[in-house]
């Protein structure tokens, strides 16, 4: 039964990633895109959790502490950036 | 306790390095230990030499693990010969580099990043994975890319921009060879994957030469044949002098060696293979030559002869006959010593003059004759003339075509050879004649000179003892068509 | 034997030592150590003579190279002794003069170096026994000689000479090479009496004539015959000495020499004589023709030297005794009144500052010494009695007829023969009487008077020689039988007189000199032979063309490919990897492409590589730079996500962070890089490029399939599987192959990192210092 | 799934071929990056797809692991790669500095004083 | 313009980050991670140090420098090696063993993690070395 919610969850997950891709693709301003970056990366933090369930291992947790504590950092790179300020002072 | 030989020419520069590195402030000690390092390589590679000459092939596993698990380091006589001509080279050009190199690049790590490349250049000599020769190119290139941009003037940065661009991208083609060789024989260590080779059967054969032909056009570009080289002569005569002479002199060298060992030992004498080398090194031959006589820059030309004699280097491979192999091995040597030297000798022209085109120059032998005389036997052996180093490697080819009845090649290697005169009579002629009361920069050309006599000195050597000289690298040769040495010693049969 | 190493490598020696001595003895004096080295050579080749004029040759070897027939063997005959003693004979007097000719700022000690390396070479072309030994030798003269022709080489003509007598002469040293090798492998030695015997195996070998026609284009290069003759009147830019010696008298016949010393192994077939005759009969005829119509007195002597090496060519090719004899008399002959003859002028260049026959006139009231040596060189070389030339000539003019004998339409060779005597006759009589008689001649560069005793000594001389052997020509009979016996390896016995009765010879040469007197005399003849070129397209204009084009073409050729557009590099590189693989794939393509269960995947799979694929044609796709950085950002989440389901948490954590700090360094790049300006594409580019995409990414799917198809069934890796554990002491296999199995491979790796990062920082503050240090200068 | 691996490989290379043959420097070095990920994706193909475990050792009898070794070597690949594309787009940067452009093209007389 | 938020969850959430990197480093003979990635996670903690504070203040509170950093990896990683050398081992040999701790129980020490430190501290310096040097080169 689990397996079966699984799987759907699974490819609603894939399926939000690739209409993620359309909101990087469309925009239509650059905080969006961004938005849509960080997105993907929480979509994918859920993927991995999900497929473990899946697979039964807990391997793959470590990179799912990594993704939730660190993937911000790029947003905040960009982040900056979009504010024009220095991106390092 | 066992026999470090092998490793010592990858540990030697590894440790200078890292000592250089923590005596960053200190030129000093910095300068005396890259030439302290070449002259212990040069001294462990003789060895190396007599211990594989009277043992056999020495094979070395890293870590202690056996083949084909672990990474395997195996010294046979190519590799000694090439070890030899990495650690002469760098020997000349650090004595060179001790009064050439500025004191900013100097500050900047310029010592560390040569002996890295050193590491880089003798571990693609004596690997015997390929993956780990992936490592090693990427160690060599790596520090290669930093020294050409070394010093940040405008045109280094924009010569090495594209130098970085290709090999970055060759390197990935590089990993896809790899990557498929995996997939198809399921192991990396390449006398394993010889036997692998060996036994696979017809279909698989098929994808194998496919695959090695990939890795063809990878040690091509790498190695500046025709039609891959076109972002040499751009790279490599932007750096110090010193460093472009290395460049030349065993870089390209890499290229050659990788393409020896992969068509000796993992794919060996496919008619398909060899012909598509041969054409590719009679191309290489003709065109680099004829680029380097459209130039008047005094490095591109050079490196434009690089090209073409690559190409001479490759045909002998693509003989596959002893007498062929054993000709390229020659000419291998030879060209490192000449090259290198000659690259030196545009470098004291250069600072002489103030000038890297030679139309620019002129009268140089009014005030250097003994400069300009290095210079001379250095251009005439590169053109082949007799009784020079280049001489004899031509005769060699000649004489491996003519038993082979490739007389088409034999013709190419002499017009190849006509026109290398012709540009070496060119530089000759504008940059060393002319003006009776030239006007010079202040050089101390003395101080500069040494590593060009060392280097000369040994191309002479190896024309007037020609006939040991070849002796030895028939013995490599014949090592390099039995293949069964190869791996038996590395697998332990 | 020790003398021969001593004759050859002594000037050498000398040579290399000249440096150093000229710092003990100085410049001034440099010359005398060029006349002891010439003399002690000469001393050398004395000794010898009893080898060289005796019937048993002296043949000694020392091994040098013998997978390559290299042996540095030499051979004393007749042949090799004759030309040894007129090289190291010629040199002592060459060296005596030019002690008075050179004269500063010219740097002494470099000619005499030069002039001594030649001389070494020279030596040992013409005593090694071994072909390519003789080679090697060769290869040096033509070395020697190209920096003495580049000896004046501030000046154009010079250089330009120097380069053309380079490159000419090597296309024939190069052919010469690649025959020597040919013949060396058919028959497995270099050595020339040994060849001898191999005669016949080799006449009858398939590649006869390829091989024949390579060394021959050796020998005709480097004696200038036609159409090679055209490097020698530039090489006539040379100091005098260097013309006198080199070329006139010895190097120049170096060609004939190789064809003499060939000549028993070569000469019994047709093609010899049809190409060796003929051409020394077109370069006679024609060099005699272009001496007529020049006015510079070197030019004439030295087209007056080509058309006498083909004469001598000629005879030797007829391949018969008297050829040969003829041959061997009229070098001797030759050299003595060419050398000299070379000399005088220049005498009269030294002492009056021109060469230009047109300016000179009249100086046998100044210079009466000088007109008397260059009235014997003249006639010598017309073939008037009582001088040698004129010996020669007829023992030529004989062999000539003899070969109507042979074949009736060889007629021409005696018939042409004639007309390039007549030819000879004119301009030898050009030279003496248009410069020493009529009018003195005014407005010269410098006032004529007779030179110091020093230059008169050394064309004395050879005048002496000159005179004497043409009244009594017995004297060279031991030479020339010596070296006719060598030619032929037959025994030669033939006595010299200057009467020989009313033979056909005697009537062609009476011949000779009435039309050439005829000639000479009526003026409207010779303006006739002047006014109008043969050819507009002569050899010279063609390599005048072809110098600066082939350059040009290259520079050409060059730069279409390397158009410094890095974008087309990669398209040579992607064309090749395609070409080749996927011929090697086309060719053997019977085998599986397909994979089984290629497309069994979940559902959710395909939508993540739905994703995936979006992700990646998005980062060509975007035009913002931002965007196209999100888009890679997203492409490495997805690449993670595939490792994930691969089954691989290193790689996906290791990809993750590496994807981080990319996109990091890839937005502080933009944030330096200036906003893009949109280059418009035009359509055709677009298609182009997306051509060259789907054609490689469909090439490398393909690929990867096929070698799937074909996966190993085992390999290394179950090995670290089954240890990691009991070995390495780690579960984690990845990890422990990483620091454990392959910890070279890590090692290489950080290696890799530690420079990429000492690079950057190198690269961003060198930038820096520079961006200072600029600033400051404004 | 080997099927879908093999479409997404071709898709990255060509996309990353697209983009070197663009001329700006910036769009090369993207496109060199996805010619990265594509030989990483490649390398893991050809250790199999789907084989078992992450090879992280159960101490279990019977349990079958996917390949490490790929993984070994890609794991190398993917530092060298970056170590490589942060050198080459510091270059980037650099260049842009020297000549005031983003072109890849070399100009003209870049090495001809 | 510096933002608050940044900075307070900087602060607070830059000690778990590098404390997660050590754990990674010392695990990863086991488990994922490893020195690479425990390396690559340390820097891009630093790196939020950078986004949210100038390279001034940084420096201040972390005065290392780089290059002797990586020549400090390199030299740990190479150093292993020439140990097992000196030793009579080939180049690069490893080995561990377990140890009986009172308190802690067994545990496994491997050469390998001394390596692993090297790959550690190397990949920081660079890792560091490039984004400070063109953060700075501006």
């Amino acid at each position: 039964m689990i397996e079966y919610l699984a799987l759907i969850i699974l490819i609603i997950i894939s399926l939000s990633i690739a209409l993620c891709m359309i909101r990087v693709y469309k925009g239509p301003s650059t905080p969006d895109r961004v938005m849509a970056l960080d997105t993907i990366a929480v979509n994918v933090l859920a993927f991995i959790v999900i497929l473990s369930i899946v697979l039964g291992t807990e391997m793959f947790f470590d990179a799912v502490l990594v993704i939730a504590v660190i993937a911000f950092v790029g947003t905040v790179a960009i982040s900056k950036y979009l504010m024009k300020g220095d991106i390092i002072e | 306790m066992i026999n470090n030989l092998a490793v010592y020419p990858i540990l030697i520069p590894l440790v200078a390095a890292i000592i250089q590195l923590f005596f960053a402030k200190n030129t000093f000690v910095q300068r005396v230990l890259s030439v302290v390092s070449s002259a212990l390589i040069l001294i462990a590679v003789v060895f190396l030499y007599i211990d594989v000459r009277t043992n056999g092939i020495q094979v070395y596993w890293m870590s202690d693990w056996v083949a084909p698990f672990g990474i395997t380091i195996v010294a046979d006589l190519l590799a000694c010969f090439m070890l030899f001509l990495s650690a002469l080279a760098s020997l000349a050009m650090s004595a060179y580099a001790m009064v050439d190199i500025d004191a900013n690049r100097e500050k900047y790590f310029h010592f560390p990043l040569f002996q890295l490349l050193l590491m880089g250049i003798n571990g693609a000599f004596l690997t015997g994975d390929i993956f780990n020769l992936f490592v090693m190119y990427e160690v060599m290139l790596m520090a290669s890319y930093v020294l050409l941009a070394h010093g940040s003037e405008a045109r280094q940065l924009r010569g090495s921009l594209h130098y970085v661009m290709i090999n970055l991208f060759a390197s990935t083609f590089f990993l896809f060879g790899i990557g498929l060789i995996y997939g198809i024989t399921g192991t990396l260590n390449m006398a394993d994957i010889a036997v692998a080779v060996q036994n696979a059967d017809p279909d698989t054969q098929g994808l194998l030469t496919a695959v090695s032909m990939m890795l063809f056009v990878v040690f091509g570009v790498k190695t500046a044949l025709v039609p891959l080289f076109f972002w040499m002569p751009d790279a490599y005569p932007q750096p110090p002098v010193a460093t472009a002479a290395m460049f030349a002199a065993i870089m390209t060298k890499v290229g050659v060696y990788s393409i020896t060992r992969t068509f000796t030992l993992m794919f060996p004498g496919d008619e398909f293979t060899l012909t598509v080398i041969k054409i590719v090194a009679v191309a290489s031959m003709l065109i680099g030559v004829l680029g380097a006589i459209a130039q008047t820059n005094f490095r591109r030309l050079l490196a434009f002869h690089s090209v073409s004699q690559v190409g001479f280097m490759v045909l002998g491979v693509g003989f596959f006959s002893p007498m062929g192999l054993a000709g390229s091995i020659y000419f291998v040597m030879h060209h490192s010593m000449i090259k290198s030297s000659l690259f030196l000798c545009s470098g004291i022209a250069e600072r002489l003059t103030g000038n890297r085109d030679i139309k620019k120059m002129g009268g140089i032998i009014e005030k250097h004759p003994f400069y300009s005389a290095l210079f001379l036997i250095a251009a005439f052996s590169l053109a082949g003339l007799p009784p020079f180093s280049g001489f004899f490697g031509k005769l060699i080819l000649l004489f491996a075509g003519a038993e082979l009845n490739e007389y088409i090649f034999l013709a190419a290697i002499l017009v190849g050879g006509f026109l290398t005169l012709f540009s070496m009579v060119k530089i000759w002629q504008m940059a060393y004649w002319g003006k009776r009361e030239p006007e010079f920069n202040k050089v101390k050309v003395g101080s500069f000179i040494w590593g060009i006599i060392i280097l000369v000195g040994m191309s002479m050597v190896l024309a007037i003892f020609v006939q040991p000289v070849y002796d030895m690298v028939l013995e490599a040769a014949e090592q390099l068509l039995d293949p069964s040495q190869y791996i038996n010693a590395v697998l332990r049969k | 034997m020790f003398s021969v190493l001593w004759v050859v490598f002594i000037p050498f020696i000398f040579a290399a030592l000249t440096p150093l001595i000229q710092k003990f003895i100085g410049e001034d004096r440099i010359g005398l150590w060029g006349v002891i080295a010439a003399l002690l050579s000469f001393g050398g080749v004395l000794s010898l003579a009893g080898y060289g004029l005796g019937d048993e040759p002296l043949y000694v070897i020392y091994e040098w190279a013998p997978t390559f027939g290299l042996t540095l063997g030499f051979y004393i005959d007749g042949l090799s002794w004759l030309f040894a003693f007129l090289i190291s004979g010629i040199g002592v007097l060459i060296n005596l003069y030019a002690y008075w000719y050179l004269h500063k700022p010219d740097p002494f000690g470099r000619f005499f170096a030069y002039l001594l390396f030649f001389m070494g070479s020279m030596l040992g072309l013409v005593l090694s026994s071994n072909l390519i030994i003789l080679i090697i030798f060769w290869e040096l003269t033509t070395i020697s000689s190209f920096l003495l022709i580049g000896y004046w080489s501030h000046t154009e003509r010079a250089r330009y000479g120097a380069v053309k007598s380079i490159l000419v002469t090597s296309v024939g040293g190069l052919a010469m090479i690649g025959g020597a090798v040919i013949l060396t492998v058919i028959t497995g030695t270099a050595e020339f009496p040994e060849l001898i015997k191999k005669a016949a195996f080799i006449q009858e070998h398939a590649l006869f004539f390829p091989i024949l026609l390579l060394l021959m284009l050796g020998a005709f290069s480097k004696s200038a015959q036609s159409p090679f003759h055209i490097w020698l009147p530039d090489a006539m830019e040379a100091p005098t000495p260097v013309s006198a010696f080199l070329h006139s008298s010895t190097m120049v016949k170096a060609g004939v020499f190789l064809i003499a010393r060939v000549h028993p192994i070569f000469s019994g077939r047709e093609e010899w004589i049809l190409l060796i005759a003929s051409i020394g009969l077109i370069t006679m005829v024609l060099g005699a023709y272009y001496a007529l119509r020049k006015v510079d007195l070197k030019a004439i002597l030295a087209y007056s030297t080509v058309s006498q090496l083909g004469l001598m060519i000629m005879a030797l090719g007829f391949a018969d005794v008297l050829g040969a004899k003829a041959t061997a008399f009229h070098i001797m002959n030759h050299a003595a009144f060419k050398g000299m003859l070379f000399l005088v002028v220049g005498i009269i260049d030294h002492e009056t500052g021109t060469r230009d026959i047109s300016r000179l006139s009249g100086l046998r009231f100044t210079m009466p010494k000088t007109a008397v040596l260059a009235f014997i060189g003249a006639f010598a070389s017309a073939g008037i009695p009582l001088f040698n030339g004129f010996l020669s000539k007829e023992l030529i003019f004989e062999a000539a007829y003899d070969q109507i004998g042979v074949a009736s339409w060889m007629a021409v060779f005696p018939v042409f023969a004639v007309v390039g005597s007549i030819l000879t006759f004119t301009y030898s009589m050009k030279i003496f009487f248009r410069v020493f008689y009529g009018e003195e001649a005014k407005e010269l560069p410098k006032h004529p008077h007779d030179p110091p005793f020093g230059m008169l000594f050394s064309p004395g001389l050879l005048a002496a020689v000159t005179v004497i052997v043409g009244i009594l020509p017995f004297i060279a009979e031991r030479f020339v039988n010596a070296a006719t016996a060598a030619i032929t390896q037959q025994p030669a016995d033939f006595y010299l007189t200057i009467w020989h009765g009313f033979t056909p010879a005697l009537w062609m040469s009476v011949v000779t000199v009435a039309i050439g007197i005829v000639l000479y005399s009526r003026k409207a003849l010779l303006e006739v032979l002047h006014s109008k070129p043969p050819f507009g397209l002569t050899v010279n204009a063609m390599y005048d063309w072809w110098y600066p084009n082939i350059m040009l073409g290259a520079e050409k050729l060059i730069g279409v490919f390397q158009s410094q557009k890095i974008r087309f590099y990669f398209m040579y590189i992607l064309g090749m990897v395609v070409v080749l693989c996927g011929w090697v794939l086309i060719r053997d393509g019977h085998f599986r492409f397909i994979p089984h269960d290629l497309m069994h995947a979940e559902t959710y799979e395909y939508l993540g590589a739905l994703a995936f694929i979006l992700a990646t044609i998005g980062v060509a796709l975007f035009r913002s730079r931002l965007a196209k950085v999100i888009s890679l950002g997203v492409v490495g989440y997805m690449l993670c996500a595939t490792f994930i389901v691969l089954r691989a948490p290193d790689l996906a954590l290791t990809q993750l962070l590496v994807d981080i700090v990319t996109v990091i360094l890839f937005v502080l790049v933009i944030y330096f890089l200036p906003q893009l300006k949109e280059v418009k594409e035009s359509l055709s580019v677009k298609i182009r490029d997306l051509a060259v995409a789907g054609l490689t990414g469909a090439f490398v799917t393909v690929f990867v399939l096929a070698v799937y198809a074909h996966r190993h069934t085992t390999s290394v890796a179950e090995y670290f599987l089954d240890n990691a554990y009991e070995l390495a002491g780690g579960t984690n296999v990845v990890n422990v192959i990483l620091v454990d199995f392959r910890t070279f491979d890590t090692l290489g790796e950080i290696i890799v990192l530690a420079i990429a990062g000492l690079g950057v920082y190198a690269l961003v503050r060198m930038g820096v210092a520079h961006k200072k240090k600029k600033d400051s200068s404004i | 799934m080997i099927g879908l691996l093999a479409i997404i490989i071709g898709f990255l290379v060509g996309t990353g071929t697209y983009l070197i043959l663009k001329k700006t420097a910036f769009k090369v070095a993207l496109g060199l990056v996805l010619y990265g990920q594509a030989a990483n994706l490649l390398i893991i193909t050809m250790g199999g797809v789907k084989l078992g475990e992450p090879p992280i050792i159960l101490r279990e009898a019977g349990i079958s692991y996917s390949d490490p070794l790929v993984q070994a070597l890609i794991l190398t690949a993917i530092v060298i790669g970056f170590g490589v594309t942060s050198y080459l787009l510091v270059l980037v940067y650099r260049a842009y500095q020297a000549h005031d452009s983003d072109s890849v093209d070399l100009f003209e007389e870049v090495d001809d004083k | 313009m510096i933002s608050l938020i940044l900075h307070r969850v900087t602060r607070v959430i830059i000690h778990i980050l590098l404390i997660f990197s050590i754990f990674l480093l010392l695990k990863g003979h086991n488990e994922p991670g490893g020195g690479f990635i425990a390396g690559l996670m340390a820097s891009v903690s630093i790196v939020l140090v950078y986004l949210t504070y100038d390279i001034e203040t940084v420096k201040r509170f972390m005065p290392i420098s780089y290059p002797a950093m990586i020549a400090l990896g390199l030299f740990f990683a190479t150093g292993m090696g020439l140990g097992g050398v000196v030793l009579g081992y080939p180049f690069l040999t490893q080995t561990f063993d377990y140890f009986q701790i009172p308190l802690v129980g067994e545990i496994e020490l491997a050469t390998a993690l001394i390596f692993d430190i090297g790959v550690f501290l190397t990949v920081v310096g660079a890792t560091l070395l490039i984004i400070s040097s063109i953060g700075e080169g501006s």
